[in-house]
């Protein structure tokens, strides 16, 4: 059967039949630097495209439809147009900062794909704290933000980035929450040892309401954390005009864009392993035929489909609500997120010591 | 009050929100004065596309001069034209035949709701939400059409003509109009599924940019403004011209005076228009569509002011006539232009969302303002 | 109703502060104030129990070469009670009081025609120009002789 | 606040954005309410009353109806109507006014169809083409009557 | 592949870290540098004015600036502390039981009642 970790292993081991082990290394680092930046520009085609086409459905219109077949090579032209862009930096701003901003932001979410498990065995670094650390850099992000908002030397940069700050900040608590709700029923912090604790069943089924209730705080708190709407206060549009990123122009732009749709697939992807059970496929009691067909699907494709879903929801989110106000948005975190998370990690806790979960 | 703020606070922070912004709806430059995020002072600046159309209307006649007045109120042309040709009518004394009565007073409505579901998406986009922008444009394109049908054109219909309409209505007509009511019907409950019972768009307008009674009828906010602040303002009540007097229809006024109650007016208003056009539709009278009028139009010496009910507030046209055939001085009470002069008082204290919030549900359109 | 409330009007302003002149107007009745008297007269209108004009609907002014007229529409918030009120200006110097402390939307209104017709308004709390271009100086558009070579097209 | 209203509040508020979710997501499944017009591609309908632009029809003998009046000159409203007059001997040898030449300017022509409604011979009507652009202005400054063009017979 | 496979972990993981941030510069610097290889830049004095929709700024724009987010970074950093606390407690308090359970909800109800303490205070208004 082919599947991704085969294929790996196999340029694996073909590299190392013929080079040796310490230059198969180094080529394979090499390999992976390239397939992680390859899978970056990937990624923001493609769901810059597929927001395009949700929003457009959801707006009862076509959405791109002329440049290649279905309009699917339109964010390859976009992007064109982005590189033949001149990136201007704005009289008056902080010009190393201002350059440092993006490349900072971008490699922040480089570094979020680390412990994310795209497939059966396949992950770059199976961290033993693996869900810590992807809250601890994510929370870099905001720095990139408060960067780019103050160095701009545009008051519209620095409102957003200002937003930004108080935003991100409080909801890293809501997440880290709900991560710690499955992270107590799952006992290990480490992202293959929560998807092998689902080998029975995903979270969201065993778990009751608790992991129900965890799940839509922690898609709540990942939307207001990678700046999206209903929670895009940091670049508001309508407010802002384009807040942080107003002084960004070309390519420079180009990567705060890209980086946060690497967010919302990061995010997405940790919510489908913490919630959905990654790349484990959906089994169902007994149902022996049932499971093997469902055995039978690659695991990078359940994996795909369970973080698509999620970045689905999340663009959802975006194409239907009004923005809050920052106000209303801190007052959402800390008067409704917050104390419900809180008690809601003591119920799932009570459920995961008692062992009531199947 | 200002001026003391700005003594007691050093970091207060000046800036411009237009005249490139993409919640002024136009050209509009506001100054606005921040502490934090809280708005302490917002300065209108005007005249990035003023005209100077009263001074146009100067050196136009008559006739000609009706067209011009499209080009204020964009989206509600047509009751523009309708102000102007009232007065027209009310200088020369020209009784203005049954159906066409009933002809302007169907276009008037249409275009109303036209201009209300534009602002419905616009005010949806003000707040952060832009799906409902392109399912307002849904309806509007309907409205259009049937426009285009039988005015000839989309926006700037110059349907009207001293004495009555340019053409008669299009054989469609009824038919479309009725196709769309049904549709239009179920189209506004997905509106309040959207947005009227949306937590956060209520969080985001209850409550915020309070115009009290008073100071709306001291600001002279009329239209859907003042009404959202429970004043009972709406010109085809206090001063029916055509046939409202014989219609049927609430006046829609809300206490509240915040943005959310402007909206509720607004969203009353559309179903108020909806009932209109449905008294009227199966009731066209049959007779001309235009009075006979002279060739070359003269208004008698004197002064003439008319007033209509546009989808913004009470429009009104003053006309200085010396005798000749083109008007000596013309004043256009446009009511975006007081509307406006409300924004700073309203939203003195709030935060910067809510200022974009506020404009929206002032539903300001910038050439009705300029002139 | 036109007929009752001329017959109110004059009874009312019988007792007005300031002598006022009162004429049928082509549509609705007209008072003529002098300049000087108007700022005591506007709260009188504005306060009178029987009155009421607390809605401010139009404010303009006319150029008729000779002087310029101020023209205030005013009407009662609640029915309908429409009165024009009327003051000659001096052309070369037109001076005449402010009311946008008696009717806030007099404060836009008044500073279109401080820059239209160069109107100056005294007691105004922010009389700076609202349309034109900051720098716009003397010349005001809405006057008879106002001539704009360059932006304005002769048809 | 009790606690009891706390948790209403956030009962109120998911149902309230559900059913906007509902709404949208009930959209994105429905691709048969999409009303998009793809223009360039599929042309639009227009009302036969559509104001395009000013025309004068010519017959098959290249003849109009255009007297050269100028009432349509006098009734636009923004001098987009530009008539030359030239004298024409008729064959009795009489000097009669003809049109020479009935400049139209586009660019400043607002479609208010009040030139139509002037016209007292109906020599020129509004057209439904509506794509104007051209990457010069003085293209579209036109000349309405065709070369050679002349008067047809019977209109005064 | 040696780097992806679960059973070889032990130090080579981590060395991920380094190949992701090598990756990130180069993917960024690869992008910003193809569009000035590409793109000629043109002056002008207008162009570079920091945008504020066409109009000069009024004033400075790095002036002292009221966040209003100082006590909500107080209260952050308190409950970040109590976050990472939780995190090894939330780890093997599956095998501690009930015992471990407890303790976590006083730590809990304490850090509430502060947070409920703050909230009377008025911490959370937003400025």
């Amino acid at each position: 059967m082919i599947s991704l970790e085969f294929i790996l292993q196999s340029v694996d081991r073909w590299l190392r039949d013929r080079l040796g082990h310490e230059v198969a290394v180094a080529v394979e680092y090499v390999l992976v630097g390239l397939f992680v930046i390859l899978f970056f520009a990937v990624l923001g085609l493609v769901l810059v495209f597929m927001e395009r086409k949700v929003s457009a459905w959801m707006q009862v219109r076509l959405g791109p439809n002329r440049v290649g077949p279905g309009g699917t090579l339109q964010t390859l032209a976009d992007t064109i147009k982005l590189v033949s862009k001149e990136g201007l930096t704005p009289a008056g701003a902080d010009r190393f900062l201002f350059n440092l901003a993006p490349v900072l932001m971008i490699v922040v979410s480089m570094l979020l794909l680390a412990p994310i498990a795209f497939a059966r065995n396949v992950q770059l670094w199976d961290i033993n704290i693996g869900v810590l650390y992807v809250s601890a850099i994510s929370s870099v992000s905001v720095l990139a933000v408060l960067i780019a908002g103050w160095s701009s030397n545009n008051k519209y940069s620095l409102l957003g980035a200002m937003r930004s700050g108080a935003q991100i900040v409080s909801y890293e608590l809501s997440a880290g929450l709900s991560v710690l709700t499955i992270v107590v029923l799952s006992g290990s912090l480490q992202v293959s040892q929560i998807i092998e604790a689902q080998q029975t069943g995903w979270w969201l089924f065993r778990g009751h309401v608790p992991v129900l209730v965890a799940m839509i705080i922690y898609l709540i708190a990942v939307t207001a954390e990678t700046n999206r709407a209903p929670f895009d206060l940091a670049e508001a549009e309508s407010e802002l005009t384009a807040g942080f990123h107003t002084e960004y122009s070309g390519m420079r732009f180009a990567l705060f864009f890209l980086a946060e749709y690497a967010n919302v697939f990061v995010a997405s992807a940790i919510g489908a392993i913490l919630f959905l059970g990654g790349w484990m496929p959906l089994h169902l009691g007994n149902w022996d035929a049932f499971n093997r067909i469902m055995d039978w699907i690659p695991s990078s494709i359940w994996f795909f489909a369970k973080t698509f879903f999620f970045i689905f929801v999340i663009m959802w989110f975006r194409w239907t609500f009004p923005r809050l106000r920052i106000d209303q948005l801190l007052e959402l975190e800390w008067k409704y997120l917050l104390p419900l998370g809180i008690v809601n990690l003591l119920v799932a806790t009570t459920i995961a010591v008692a062992g009531w979960y199947f | 009050m200002f001026k003391e703020v700005l003594a007691e606070d050093q970091d207060c922070l000046t800036l411009n929100v237009g005249p490139q912004h993409p919640s002024t709806h136009g050209v509009l430059h506001l100054v606005i004065t921040l502490k934090g995020e809280t708005i302490l002072r917002v300065d209108p600046h005007l005249g990035y596309i003023h005209r100077s159309i009263e001074k146009m209307c100067e050196s136009l006649s008559y006739r000609q001069f009706i067209y011009v007045t499209s080009r204020m109120d964009y989206l509600s042309a047509h009751i523009n034209n309708h102000g102007c040709a009232l007065c027209v009518e009310k200088a020369l004394q020209i009784e203005v035949p049954q159906r066409a009565q009933v002809i302007r007073v169907l276009m008037d409505e249409l275009t109303r709701i036209a201009s209300h579901v534009l602002w419905w998406g616009a005010m949806a986009m003000d707040v952060g939400a832009i799906t409902p922008f392109f399912h307002a444009f849904r309806e509007r394109e309907m409205i259009n059409e049937i426009m285009e049908e039988t005015c000839g054109a989309r926006l700037t219909m110059n349907y009207m003509v001293p004495g009555g309409v340019m053409y008669d209505l299009h054989p469609n007509f009824q038919r479309r109009v009725k196709q769309f009511i049904s549709f239009f019907k179920s189209k506004l409950n997905e509106y309040d599924e959207l947005l009227t019972d949306n937590i956060i768009f209520k969080q985001r307008t209850q409550h915020i940019g309070v115009l009290r009674r008073e100071d709306a009828i001291s600001f002279g906010a009329t239209g859907p403004v003042g009404r959202g602040s429970g004043w009972a303002c709406d010109v085809r009540k206090r001063a029916p011209y055509e046939c409202y007097h014989q219609l049927q229809f609430e006046q829609v006024v809300e206490q509240a005076g915040d943005c959310y109650a402007r909206y509720l007016v607004r969203m009353g208003e559309m179903r108020q228009s909806l009932s209109i056009i449905e008294q009227l539709i199966d009731n066209i009278p049959s007779g001309d569509y235009q009075a006979k009028t002279k060739a070359v139009l003269k208004l008698p010496k004197g002064e003439y002011y008319s007033r209509v009910e546009t989808a913004r507030g009470e429009f009104g046209v003053y006309i200085v006539s010396d005798g000749g055939t083109t008007p000596y001085r013309i004043k256009f009470r446009s009511p975006g232009f007081s509307n406006l002069s409300a924004l700073d008082h309203m939203s003195r204290g709030h935060k910067i969302g809510d200022l974009v919030a506020i404009m929206g549900s002032l539903d300001l359109v910038i050439p009705d303002i300029d002139r | 109703m036109n007929a009752s409330l001329e017959t109110t009007l004059q009874s009312v302003l019988a007792a007005a502060p300031v002598p006022v002149q009162l004429t049928a107007g082509s549509q609705w009745p007209e008072l003529v104030v002098a300049p000087d008297d108007w700022p005591t007269l506007a709260p009188f209108l504005r306060d009178h129990a029987e009155l009421r004009l607390d809605f401010m609907f139009c404010l303009t002014c006319v150029d008729w070469k000779t002087h310029l007229t101020m023209v205030y529409h005013l009407n009662n918030s609640s029915c309908e009670r429409v009165v024009v009120v009327k003051s000659v200006l001096d052309r070369q110097q037109p001076r005449v009081a402010s009311v946008a402390n008696i009717w806030r939307t007099a404060e836009f209104h008044e500073r279109e025609v401080y820059e239209l017709f160069g109107v100056h308004f005294v007691g105004h709390p922010d009389l700076r120009l609202l349309i034109l271009p900051e720098g716009w100086e003397g010349r005001n558009p809405l006057r008879k002789d106002f001539e704009d070579p360059v932006n304005m097209i002769r048809l | 606040m009790t606690l009891k209203q706390y948790f209403r509040n956030i009962w109120d508020g998911m149902r309230s954005l559900a059913a906007g979710m509902r709404r949208t997501g009930y959209y994105f499944f429905h691709h048969k309410e999409i009303i998009t017009q793809e223009y360039p591609d599929v042309p639009p309908r227009l009302a036969e009353r559509f104001r395009g632009e000013v025309v004068m029809p010519h017959n098959e003998n290249n003849e109009h109806r255009c007297t050269g009046c100028t009432a349509c000159e006098l009734a636009c409203p923004n001098g987009t109507i530009k008539i030359i007059t030239k004298y024409e001997i008729t064959p009795d040898g009489k000097k009669k006014k003809a049109l020479d030449k009935f400049i139209y300017h586009l660019e400043l022509c607002t479609m208010c169809n009040l030139c139509i409604i002037a016209c007292p011979t109906d020599a020129i009507k509004m057209s439904q083409a509506f794509e104007h652009s051209v990457f010069d202005r003085s293209q579209l400054i036109k000349i309405l009557n065709k070369p050679g063009s002349r008067l047809m017979e019977g209109v005064e | 592949m040696y780097l992806w496979t679960r059973n070889h972990f032990s130090g080579v993981g981590s060395a991920s870290l380094v190949v992701l941030i090598g990756a990130g510069i180069v993917f960024s610097l690869l992008a910003i540098g193809l569009s000035r290889f590409l793109v000629k830049p043109t002056w002008s004095r207008q162009k570079l004015e920091p945008y504020e929709c066409g109009v000069p700024t009024i004033g400075k724009t790095w002036i002292q600036y009221n966040v209003g987010y100082y006590l909500f970074a107080l209260m952050f950093l308190i409950f970040e502390v109590e976050l990472v606390f939780l995190f090894p407690w939330a780890v093997v308090v599956k095998q501690l039981g009930m015992v471990a359970l407890i303790e976590a909800a006083v730590f809990l109800f304490i850090l509430f009642l502060g947070f409920l303490y703050a909230h009377r205070q008025g911490a959370l208004k937003w400025m």
